[in-house]
């Protein structure tokens, strides 16, 4: 050999949906089914009023810091309805979209972020991983877990989520390097909503794309309209399908825009432009769908107000049961640290007791 | 001169040394156009732009290793990391190279650098942003541990560790970056690292802590003055290595330890300070050594940080326990 | 029943899991065809083929992170970090996840594994090689942290690690690998955890020890014994969560401690003996407690290792000191 | 936009000797140069003699664990002779040939692997890194350095190098993707050696190149024939006058084989084919070179005689002065750890001190 080109690589983009709502090529077959389009609408209405009502839940004191999926419903919901039952969903903060499609009651995620480990007991999807805050950890996991789905020849698939600046971790890169080796059954997301809280993603990556950070694990790498539910989802059922059946791993970007803050403890207002987030609101997957369903005569100002009724007694309903959840006992700092407690531990455990007691009494 | 928070001092000093010493860079997560989660770096990049107040990619290996490599070439990194929970990824980095530098070249390469993390309890945050693990660091030798208690010492050691030659660890209590405000003169001027400061003398009993938990450790001083107990109050601010000398002098004089600390006890600096006055002042003791301090479990989402975090009333248990001891 | 080495039985107790226990999986860096860098995992991939015993790429933090996903579903990993130098980019995973699965979800996941890693000085080895950091391990809740000293116990406590239903940091120390055979019986039997061992019982002073140190500590017994004082000596096995019973049992009936280690003295497994003793026992105290340990300083290359490590004349110097306090 | 490519990458090979010493094309100016050739020989041949002494140290109990480059010799070689003094190089533990063409003497690197810490102070190259033992920390370091000169304004590369291997680490990738956000002066060499001590390169990477690697940090990366040094020297240079002249980052993947051992350590007959090794002998680095030189009347059996009596006396003198250097004593271990020692510690520096003349008097 002299100088030869050795191998070579390209990125693809999907997008079925302008922002319009309009077509940009032929549909997938679940495209024209309106009564699945319009419950992947409702799944984004719900997830954006319980969004809504967890910033009013924070804003009144009544929770702690929440991050918000405004703007990028699309791609929780889009994945998550791609899953079955039998997959197992690895999700970080943002992904309550695919917690909610996967089991995950909205009462759970409210105990989770109102400071209670009772909302990771998970009810329905008890193989999910808990909520991953320290960034890109999760890959990892998702890798382990798809680890032990081959292992023992099941055909369940493993997603898991990311943000686009969590692809500057170290574990990230881990993560996807040892599922194209191992050829694991993982769907890698990585949502690119533009801001890692402050810092735009020019000062994430020098890159084009996200997608072709798969180029260096020697997995495929595929990008998506974020903002897109059809190309979401589609290309997400390609990848889920592929990790069932031995096909191996698939890195996902979509593309899409933080239209919220970053979590409740963050102002976007310093750092963001208003008109910028002024153009990114034209592009927002929701409007995008009505119109898609409207224009399919598939839905009516009438549904919208019957549906937003209906979603507000489910959220309602959720925020009462986690107003009511029994407040955690501090024996619960000590009960679950091992399957037993050590000898050492316990007389702690029996002092946290008595100084909640004595303080109830106190009061 | 200015009434200012802890977090406002933390402020000034980087600002006052941005200013005055060329080599002094800083960056991390979020630390330049939105001035930090907490706000630690507000105003610094707009004062001293975007080439020394720096927002860096999303990776805390990757920003101590670049401050290491930034630190071996003379700059003078202040690098930040977002909050302590998220620091063990960067750890590798910090305990074999930062520790490591000066000693395994025999002194040819030094590392003037300060990583700064906010840490503990007691802000309602979500997992992972309120633990105190400080005593995993305070075990590698070849690094510097500080954690201010106040404002004026906030503004004094972040400035002595940015003028350290070797690495610091700057460990903020965030709970208290807002609580109170002292008059602090921004006139450069550093406060020792290595050294305790006695916050309160006297001669019944010696409670010793650091960082957040001064604050109730000084309420709990102030009561016991009520009960006539006389407590002398330490604040050992550089956790590592420790000024034991001021502490084993107090000791020699009360006889009375109460060690308070937030972190998990096994193997805390409690611990350490326990074990050094056991073995070097053991004959002055009158009563054993306690130590009020989080429990050996795992920090708990934020509905139980309250009973986890140690309180007025547990250091004054702890406290009269040891006094009535005879 | 044969007489193995302390490598060896820890590879006879994972060849026992591996046989018994189809969850059992065993990977990192050179485990497979090489059989470990030491020979820890030797013929184990031979015998239970590459899918059970498997060959890792060459990331620690994935190879802890791996091991707590494979765990959530049930499998029992052993996962291998070649030396506990490198440990440092896993304990992300290993402190933020391992950890605390189980405790942050209430119980429904769980994580039965087993991180392995050889540890400590004393076989003239490259720079990061030789550390003892299993402080920074036993100050965090959620891990059992597991050192055998001898090849009984390795066989017994690995057994005990891999099934143990919580996660369990196995640190085999390297110097001792095969300077002793037992006669051990291949039969699966456990030791307990959270236990310390006596290894010999004596009236007029405690000696504690754990890993490598238990041999240097063992000798000195002997010696005091010739010189008329009579040592009890403790094994604590597994250092965190430690078995305080014994130890204060112990020093009850002795009144005189001296505890050794190799690593450095500040924030050590040592410290946290000697505050829980100075806080529970004190007044059984007929003298300081004694640290023998390594030096607060950064371990150094082989060539003075052997001034660093603390010897049999280091233990009976401070043993005898110990001994004329009155 | 519908579905269409976003992005594409191709990944190029240099080769300019093909195993039998014959150009495969046009050839650069410097490889005309026969002087210059020459000594690229001598610096290979100086290389192997240098490791083969070592080892025979190691092997009689005079020093401690080494790894040798045996038919790795033009990367390090290669590389090293495209630095100029003012660039910075952060070695890890194999770029024994880098570090020698950078400055550091032999005596240094012996008492390194001695284990004396004084082995890491330079006497020439003051600025250079010592060995990075930690596989892939030293990649966020060269990173860290470039920001440095950068923000300096100098006009400085820096050089660091990898196993193939220690590219599955998280710190390789975080130490790019910095280089490429950052447009750093760095130039990152892959020693892809094919082995990982007994990790063959199919169980590290699904990857077909290592050289792709560079694309999930948006860098250029080439691949080269290790084992041709024009090659390695040629594309090294290419990238070193980018770096110095603001031209950013580029990883060079270094095509090779471990004919040595690990280290002396290890016992590759374990896990390595003799058969492939054999074949790999065929294609390493010297024989190439040599035929080359021949081929163009630049060398002879007696210029090779000379040569290696030349070479042999160098490092035996370096071995002598080795074994000659002062033992460091126990103030050492805390002369260098801090500015100034602190309190706390001054007491152990005494005992330590007292005890090793305690034991020379025991002697
Ligand atoms: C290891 C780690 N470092 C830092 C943080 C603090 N932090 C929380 S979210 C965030 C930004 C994440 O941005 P991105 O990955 O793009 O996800 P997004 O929040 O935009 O969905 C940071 C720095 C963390 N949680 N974990
Ligand atoms: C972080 C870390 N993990 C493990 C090791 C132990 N180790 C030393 S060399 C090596 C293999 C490295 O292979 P490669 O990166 O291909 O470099 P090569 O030795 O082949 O030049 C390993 C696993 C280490 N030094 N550092
Ligand atoms: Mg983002
Ligand atoms: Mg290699």
């Amino acid at each position: 050999m002299t100088t030869t080109t050795v191998a070579s690589f390209e990125i693809k983009y999907h997008q079925y949906l302008d922002p319009q709502g309009k077509p940009t090529q032929e549909l997938p077959a679940f495209a024209k089914d309106m009564d699945k389009m319009r419950q992947l609408y409702r799944d984004m209405a719900l997830l954006r009023a319980f969004d809504a009502k967890a910033y009013a839940l924070q804003r009144t004191g009544k929770m702690g810091t929440y991050p918000a999926s405004l703007g990028q419903e699309a791609i929780g919901i889009g994945y998550g309805d791609a899953m079955t039952a039998e997959d197992v969903l690895i999700p970080y903060y943002r992904s309550t979209g695919a917690m909610l499609k996967h089991g995950i009651t909205m009462e759970e995620i409210l105990l989770y972020w109102g400071g209670d480990e009772s909302g990771s007991n998970y009810s329905v999807a008890k193989e999910d991983f808990p909520i991953c805050v320290p960034i890109a950890n999760q890959i990892i996991h998702a890798s382990g877990v798809a680890k032990a789905i081959q292992m023992r020849g099941q055909k369940r698939a493993v997603a898991t989520e990311i943000g686009e600046g969590g692809t500057s971790e170290g574990d990230f890169y881990e993560g996807i390097n040892v599922a194209g080796i191992w050829n694991l059954g993982v769907v890698f997301m990585v949502n690119n909503n533009q801001w890692a809280i402050s810092v735009p993603t020019e000062i994430q990556t020098a890159c084009e794309t996200y997608a072709q950070k798969a180029i260096a694990a020697g997995i495929e790498g595929v990008q998506v309209d974020g903002n897109d539910i059809i190309a979401v989802k589609q290309v997400a059922e390609y990848a889920f399908e592929k990790a069932r059946n031995g096909g191996g791993p698939t890195l996902i970007e979509a593309i899409t825009y933080r239209l919220c803050d970053h979590t409740t403890a963050d102002d976007a207002s310093r750092y963001d432009d208003p008109k910028v987030k002024e153009e990114a609101w034209k592009n927002e997957p929701m409007v995008r769908l009505r119109k898609y369903l409207e224009a399919n005569k598939a839905w009516s100002d009438k549904d919208e107000e019957a549906m937003k009724a209906e979603i507000a007694k489910e959220v309602d309903a959720a925020v009462k049961a986690y107003e009511e959840a029994p407040k955690p006992g501090p024996e619960l700092m000590f009960d679950h640290l091992y399957a037993e407690l050590p000898e050492l531990t316990k007389p702690q455990r029996e002092a946290a007791i008595k100084l909640a007691e004595k303080a109830r009494g106190a009061k | 001169m200015a009434a200012i928070t802890l977090i406002e001092a933390v402020n000034a000093a980087m600002a006052y040394e941005l200013e005055h010493d060329k080599d002094v860079v800083l960056f991390g997560e979020d630390v330049g156009k939105n001035g930090g989660v907490f706000r630690a770096t507000d105003g610094l990049q707009k004062k001293y732009g975007t080439d020394r107040v720096i927002d860096s990619p999303l990776a805390e290996s990757m920003i101590a290793g670049l401050a290491v490599g930034m630190a071996a070439q003379g700059m003078k990194p202040i690098a930040e990391m977002q909050f302590m929970g998220f620091i063990f990824p960067a750890v590798d980095q910090i305990f074999c190279h930062a520790a490591r530098m000066r000693h395994r070249t025999r002194g040819r390469l030094t590392l003037p650098m300060v990583i700064r993390a906010p840490y503990g309890g007691g802000i309602h945050a979500p997992e992972h942003h309120s633990e105190s693990t400080e005593a995993l660091f305070a075990h590698i030798p070849g690094l510097k541990v500080v954690i201010p208690s106040n404002p004026s010492r906030a503004y004094g050691l972040m400035l002595a560790a940015i003028r350290d030659p070797d690495p610091v660890i700057f460990l903020e209590p965030k709970r208290v970056y807002r609580i109170v405000k002292h008059e602090v003169e921004d006139n450069g001027e550093e406060y020792p690292l290595e050294a305790c400061f006695v916050d309160r003398e006297g001669s019944d009993i010696t409670l010793i802590s650091w960082g957040a938990m001064m604050h109730e450790t000084l309420q709990a001083a102030e009561k016991l003055a009520a009960e006539g107990i006389d407590a002398e109050v330490i604040d050992v601010a550089t956790i590592s290595p420790i000024d034991m000398d001021t502490i084993l002098e107090s000791v020699q004089k009360t006889g009375r330890v109460c060690i308070v600390q937030e972190a998990p006890k096994s193997g805390s600096i409690g611990s350490e300070i326990a074990a050094e006055i056991a073995e070097k002042a053991i004959l002055s003791l009158l009563a054993p050594i306690g130590r009020v301090s989080g429990y050996d479990t795992v920090m708990p989402y934020y509905r139980l940080e309250k009973q986890y975090m140690p309180t007025v009333d547990r250091i004054l248990d702890e406290a009269r326990k040891i006094m009535e001891y005879k």
